[in-house]
C-alpha cells in the first residue's frame, strides 16, 4: 500500500507565492473543512484541502439520493449544501487556522450571481487561516440560464471582479463541459486569474429502471472518479497549451501514477476527490507513490517533470 | 470513538439464508468499540486491476472474541455481489465504527423489530442486552422462508431465541412483524429494515404513543460527514446526514411523508 | 448469460419508416462493415449495424498505439482509418445487402469538409444494402479548426446540405463536448434531419509515466465504455427535451438494464460499441436482456417504455 | 477456422516463474483447431459487480488432451493481475484461435528464439514439430533467472531440451539469445518476445541472408479485424493489422524503423 517517502526526493511545488510541500490536496467537497479528515489522516502530511464549496447564504441542497456509484466512478448531486459565509467564517476558518501547520487552504467559493461571488470574497479576504480561492463556476447562473463556465463573456466578468475584489491567489476551477477548455483558460488568464483547476465533473443521470425515475433526487447530477481520469488528464494538457497559468488537476486520481499523468500533462499540484471515499488515506497513498515514482527515475526534484510531457516527432 | 481504517481479513464466510452471508472480518479497533446500530463502510480499497466499487455501509452486526467483526451481507447489486465473493483469508478495507448507536436507557425492556437483513445490529444487542439481564424481545420478518437468517447460528451468536414471521407462512408465524407487537406494550421500540416497514412501524409507535428509534437507509459517499451525500429529511424539514446524526435516528425527529 | 427471449414482448420499433424487429445496434467503428461479426453471432437477430465510418478517399489512420484501457473505459485514436468510398460501395456494401435479412444498416459518413460529407451520401445514394446514413460530425472541421459538431452554424450549415442531398434517412451522431448538447440537437431538427445519435466519445489522454509521452499515438483520443454511460443517458435525456427526432442512444451500454436507461431517457434505438469487444456477443444478449426487463415489467411492447421516465414533482 | 467465443473454466493454473503463470482452460474448439503462433483474446466478460477489464491477447501457449489450451501469464498490468487470480474453477470468457501462425515448410530444420513470455507459441511448436520428427531449436533467454519458465515443466510439455540464456548468468549461458545464432546457419528463424529483441533479430537475420518469422506484439482492441486498433507498420509503408494479418509476419515484410 502506502510506499515510504523517500528523503532524497523534493516534492514541493512553489506556486501562487507559497511552497506546498506535497502537491496533493483534498479536492472540494469531499473532505467537508476538514475535521472529519483530521481524525483519520495527517492532513499536514498532505498540500493542502480545498473546502465544501462556500456561498453567501447556508444552503440546504438537494433531495435524496444524492450520491451513486456508476462504472468506474460516481455521480453526485449535493446542490451545493454548505454551512454558508458567516457559520464558515466563524467556525470552520478559526478550526482550519489552528488545526492545519503546513497544510494550505483553499476555499472553494459559489454563487448564483457575480454579486454572490464578490460577497463571499469579500466577506473572507481579511481573514486568517487560508491561502486563496478556488472559484466554482460549474454552477448555473441564474439570470443566464447557463453556467458561468460554459459561457466566455459571463465567465470573463467574473473573473475580472473577483480580481478587483482580492490579492489572494485567484484559482478558476474550470468545468470540462465546453467544446475546448484551453478557450476559457485564457480567458480567466487575461483577466487576471493566478491558477486554474482542471476539471469539475461531467453532467450524468442515472436512471432508476424499476422506478422509471432518475436515481438522483436532483434528477442529474456531476460525474467524478477514475472514469473521468483520460478526460481530465486531456483537459489538463489542452489548459498547459493554452495560457502560462499554474495548474491543479483533478479528476479520477487514486494513485501516484494517475497523479503522475496530470504532472507531466502539466500539473504543478493535483487533488484527489472521489478515491478519498474508497480510501481515506489515497491522498496520503497517492503523495507516496509520486515520491516512490521520482526515486524510481532517479528524478530529485518533482519540479523538473511538470509539464514535462513530450510529443515524439513520429507522433506528432 | 474515533472511527479507524483498516485492511481486514476475512476470517470466515457462510452463506445464512439465500442470497445471504455472515462474514466475520479480524478488526479489532472496530469489534472492542462499536456499539450496536452504529456501522462500517466495507470496500475494496483502491485495487487497481479493472476493479472500482464505492464502500457500502453494513451494520456491525457482531463482534466476538479476538477481535472479530461480523457483517451480514445480502446481495442486492454491483457491491454486495463483490464482497460477498471474497475468499477466506482475502482483505477488505474497513471503515468504522461510524454513527449514532441506539440508546437505551437503563434497565428498560426492549422490542428489536427487524426486517430482513435489518436484523444485523440487532444480533449484537440481543447478545449482549440479553446476557446482562435486559428483558429482550427480538422480532424478525422475511418475506418467505428461504431468506430466514440460520437460526441455529443466529441463537448460537445470540444465545436467545427470536421470533419469526414470513410472509408466506412457511416458517415462524404468517404475516408481517408489526403483528408481534402490542400496541399497549410500553418496551422501547427498535427498527431496522426496510423504509416502507420502518413507516408502518413508526405510524404504529405514533399512535400508540410508544417510544421508538430507527435505523435508516440511505445512499451513503463518505460514511464520516463530509460529502453531504446521505441526508433525510427531519420532522422539522431540515435535511439530517444519516451517517453521523444516524443512522439510527428517534423515530419522531423523522419526516415519514417523503422518500423511499 | 443470454436470458430467453419471450415470445409475448415486442422489442419492434418503427422509426425512420421501417421496422427495427429488435432496438440494437452495432456502433460504428466496433464492427467494421459487419463481416467479421457475422461470423460470431447471428447478425440478424439483432436491429442492424452501423458500418465504421466512410469517407471520400481512404484513410490510413494514426500510428499506433491506437488503442488502451482506460478506467470503466477505453481509449482510442484509429484516426478514421477506411477504405473509402469507392471500396465501401464495390465490396463492403454487396456483402451487406447479401448478407443481411432484417437488420438495418446505416452508412456512418465522415469527411474534412462540407463538399466531402456531401460526395460520400451523393456516391452512396442511388445503391443497395443500406437504410441511411449516421453523420459522424466529431471529426475537425479542417477549415475553421474546430470540429463539426461543436459549431452551431457549421453543423447547421452541413445538415441543411446533406438534407438536400438524399431523401434517405440522415441521422446526425452528436458529439458530447459541448455546453448543451440540447441546442445542437434543436439545430439539426430544424436542418431537417430525421434523427440523432447520442453520443459519440469523450476527447481523453493517457500519459505513458514511463516514457513520458501520450501513450496514444495520436496524443489524445476518444473515451468510450461504461464510464460514459450516465453522460451519455444524460445526453439522451437533453435531447429528449429540446426536440421530437428519433434518438439512438449510445454510450457503455453492457447489457438490457443500460440500454433501458437511454430507452426510458428517451432513446427508441440504442448501439453497442465498446462492449463488443469485452464479449462478441454483448449485442445479442442486450436484447435479451431488454426482453426479460418487458417480461418481468409485465409490458407487452418496449415502444410504451421510450422517453417513460417519470420525474416526481416532489423530487423537480 | 472461424474464431470461437467460450466461456472456459480454468483447469488449473500454477506459477511457473517469478510473476508468471501456466494457466490451462478448458477450451475445446481453440485446443483443436489452434496452430502455433496464432492468439486468444482472454477476458473476464461483462462482470458487473464492480469489474471492466477488455480483453488481452495471449498466445495459445499448448494445447493438450481433453481440449485443454495452456497460456503463459506475465504480470504487468491490471489485466495480467486480473487474469492470474482466477482461480481453478473460475470462468474466462476466450476468443480464438486468432490470426496468422507460423508457417513451416515440410523438412526445413526451425531455430524458435524467445524472449521473456514470448516463449508461449513455441512451447506448442517445439512440442509437435519435435515429436514429428523436424529438427527444432529452442533458444530461450530471460533477463534473470527468477523469471525462467519452470525447466522440467517445459520439458515435461515439449519433450524437448530448451538452450537458456540469462543476462545475469545464474542459469543456462550468460547473456542474450541471439549469441546462440550461428550467423551461417539456413535453419528457418522464428521469433516471439519484445520489440528491441524482435529488431535485434530481424537485423541479424538481414545481415545474414536467414528467413525469419516474427510475432508481434500491439495493443489490441477486438482481435478479429473491426476495430483497426492494432496497427503495425510494413516495410512499403502501409499500417497491416497485427490481429489478422499478424501477429506472424516475415521480419522482412515489417518496417523496423519506427515504434516501440
Ligand atoms: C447504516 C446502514 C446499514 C446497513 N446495514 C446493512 C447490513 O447489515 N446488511 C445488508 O445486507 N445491508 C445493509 N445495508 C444496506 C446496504 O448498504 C445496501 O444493500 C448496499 O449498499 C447495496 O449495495 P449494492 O452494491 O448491492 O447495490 P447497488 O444498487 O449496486 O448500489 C448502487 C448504489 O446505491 C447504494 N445503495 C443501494 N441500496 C442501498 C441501501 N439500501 N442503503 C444504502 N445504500 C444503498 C450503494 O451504496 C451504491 O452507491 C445498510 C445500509 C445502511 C445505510
Ligand atoms: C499476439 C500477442 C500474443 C501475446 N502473448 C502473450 C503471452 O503468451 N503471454 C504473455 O504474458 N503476454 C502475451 N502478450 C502480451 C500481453 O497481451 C500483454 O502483456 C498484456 O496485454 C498486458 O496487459 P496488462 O493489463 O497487464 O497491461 P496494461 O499495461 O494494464 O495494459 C494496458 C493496455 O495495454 C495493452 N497492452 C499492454 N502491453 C501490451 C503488450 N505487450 N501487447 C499487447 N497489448 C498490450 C493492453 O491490452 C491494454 O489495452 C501477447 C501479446 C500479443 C499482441
Ligand atoms: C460529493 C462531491 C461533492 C463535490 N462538491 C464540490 C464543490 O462543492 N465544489 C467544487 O468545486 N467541486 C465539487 N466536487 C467536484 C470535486 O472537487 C472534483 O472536481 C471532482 O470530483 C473530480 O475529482 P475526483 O474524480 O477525484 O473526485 C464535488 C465532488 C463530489 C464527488
Ligand atoms: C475503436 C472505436 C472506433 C470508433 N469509430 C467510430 C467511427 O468511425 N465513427 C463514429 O461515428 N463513431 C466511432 N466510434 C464511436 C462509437 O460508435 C460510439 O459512439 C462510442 O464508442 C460510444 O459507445 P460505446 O461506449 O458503446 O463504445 C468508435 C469507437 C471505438 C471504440
Ligand atoms: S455519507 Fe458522506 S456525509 Fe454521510
Ligand atoms: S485488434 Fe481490432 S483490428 Fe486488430
Amino acid at each position: 500500500m502506502a510506499e515510504r517517502v523517500g528523503s532524497r526526493t523534493d516534492l514541493s511545488q512553489t506556486v501562487f507565492g507559497v511552497t506546498f510541500h506535497s502537491p496533493v490536496l483534498l479536492a472540494s467537497g469531499t473532505c467537508g473543512y476538514g475535521q472529519e479528515y483530521a481524525d483519520l489522516i495527517p492532513l499536514d502530511d498532505i498540500g493542502g484541502i480545498v473546502t465544501k464549496a462556500v456561498s453567501v447564504e447556508p444552503r440546504v441542497g438537494n433531495p435524496p439520493h444524492r450520491v451513486a456509484e456508476t462504472p468506474g466512478g460516481m455521480i453526485n448531486a449535493i446542490g451545493l449544501e454548505n454551512v454558508g459565509l458567516e457559520v464558515f467564517r466563524n467556525e470552520k476558518l478559526p478550526w482550519l487556522d489552528r488545526a492545519l501547520e503546513r497544510a494550505q487552504v483553499l476555499v472553494n467559493v459559489v454563487g448564483r450571481s457575480a454579486d454572490e461571488y464578490e460577497a463571499v470574497v469579500s466577506g473572507l479576504d481579511a481573514e486568517q487561516g487560508f491561502l486563496g480561492y478556488e472559484i466554482n463556476v460549474s454552477c448555473p447562473n441564474v439570470k443566464g440560464g447557463t453556467m458561468f463556465g460554459t459561457d466566455e463573456a459571463v465567465l470573463g466578468g467574473l473573473v475580472r471582479r473577483l480580481r478587483r475584489a482580492t490579492e489572494r491567489p485567484l484559482v478558476i476551477k474550470l468545468t470540462p463541459n465546453v467544446a475546448d477548455v484551453g478557450v476559457f483558460a485564457k480567458i480567466c488568464e487575461s483577466e487576471g486569474a493566478d491558477g486554474l483547476s482542471a476539471i469539475n465533473t461531467f453532467p450524468g443521470m442515472v436512471v432508476d429502471i424499476d422506478r422509471r425515475v432518475p436515481l438522483i433526487g436532483n434528477g442529474s447530477g456531476g460525474i467524478s472518479g477514475p472514469a473521468i481520469l483520460p478526460m481530465g488528464v486531456y483537459a489538463t494538457w489542452r489548459v498547459r497549451q493554452s495560457c502560462e497559468l499554474p495548474i491543479i488537476g483533478i479528476g479520477g486520481i487514486r494513485n501516484g501514477a494517475d497523479a503522475m499523468q496530470y504532472i507531466l500533462a502539466g500539473a504543478c499540484l493535483v487533488q484527489v476527490g472521489t478515491a478519498s471515499f474508497v480510501d481515506p488515506n489515497a491522498a496520503v497513498d497517492v503523495h507516496a507513490g509520486i515520491a516512490a515514482y521520482l526515486e524510481r527515475s532517479e528524478v530529485d526534484s518533482l519540479a523538473e517533470l511538470v509539464g514535462g510531457l513530450a510529443f515524439p516527432a513520429a507522433r506528432k | 470513538m474515533v472511527p479507524v481504517r483498516r485492511q481486514a481479513v476475512l476470517r470466515s464466510s457462510r452463506v445464512v439464508a439465500r442470497d445471504t452471508w455472515w462474514m466475520e472480518f479480524d478488526c479489532p479497533e472496530i469489534a472492542e468499540t462499536s456499539v450496536a446500530g452504529q456501522f462500517a463502510m466495507l470496500g475494496v480499497g483502491l485495487d487497481t486491476a479493472g476493479t472500482w466499487l464505492l464502500p457500502r455501509p453494513f451494520s456491525v452486526g457482531w463482534t466476538g472474541p479476538g477481535g472479530v467483526a461480523g457483517f451480514l451481507v445480502r446481495t442486492f447489486g454491483a457491491g454486495t455481489r463483490a464482497f460477498t465473493r471474497l475468499a477466506v483469508g482475502d482483505e477488505a478495507l474497513v471503515l468504522g465504527p461510524l454513527g449514532q448507536p441506539y440508546v437505551l436507557e437503563p434497565g428498560r425492556s426492549i422490542e428489536c423489530v427487524a426486517g430482513g437483513v435489518g436484523l444485523a445490529p440487532f444480533i449484537a444487542l440481543a447478545a449482549s442486552e440479553a446476557a446482562a439481564g435486559r428483558q429482550v424481545r427480538l422480532i424478525y420478518g422475511e418475506r418467505n422462508a428461504e431468506a430466514v437468517f440460520d437460526l441455529d447460528l443466529l441463537r448460537e451468536l445470540t444465545g436467545h431465541e427470536p421470533e419469526i414471521y414470513t410472509e408466506d407462512g412457511r416458517m415462524g408465524t404468517m404475516g408481517r412483524v408489526l403483528a408481534g407487537l402490542d400496541p399497549a406494550g410500553d418496551a422501547l421500540l427498535l427498527g431496522c429494515g426496510p423504509t416502507p416497514m420502518l413507516r408502518a412501524l413508526a405510524e404504529f409507535a405514533r399512535t400508540n404513543h410508544r417510544d421508538l428509534q430507527v435505523s435508516v437507509e440511505e445512499h451513503m459517499g463518505c460514511g464520516i460527514g463530509t460529502c453531504q451525500g446521505c441526508v433525510v429529511r427531519s420532522s422539522d424539514g431540515r435535511w439530517v446526514k444519516a451517517c453521523v446524526e444516524g443512522p439510527v435516528f428517534p423515530a419522531d425527529s423523522l419526516d415519514w411523508t417523503t422518500g423511499g
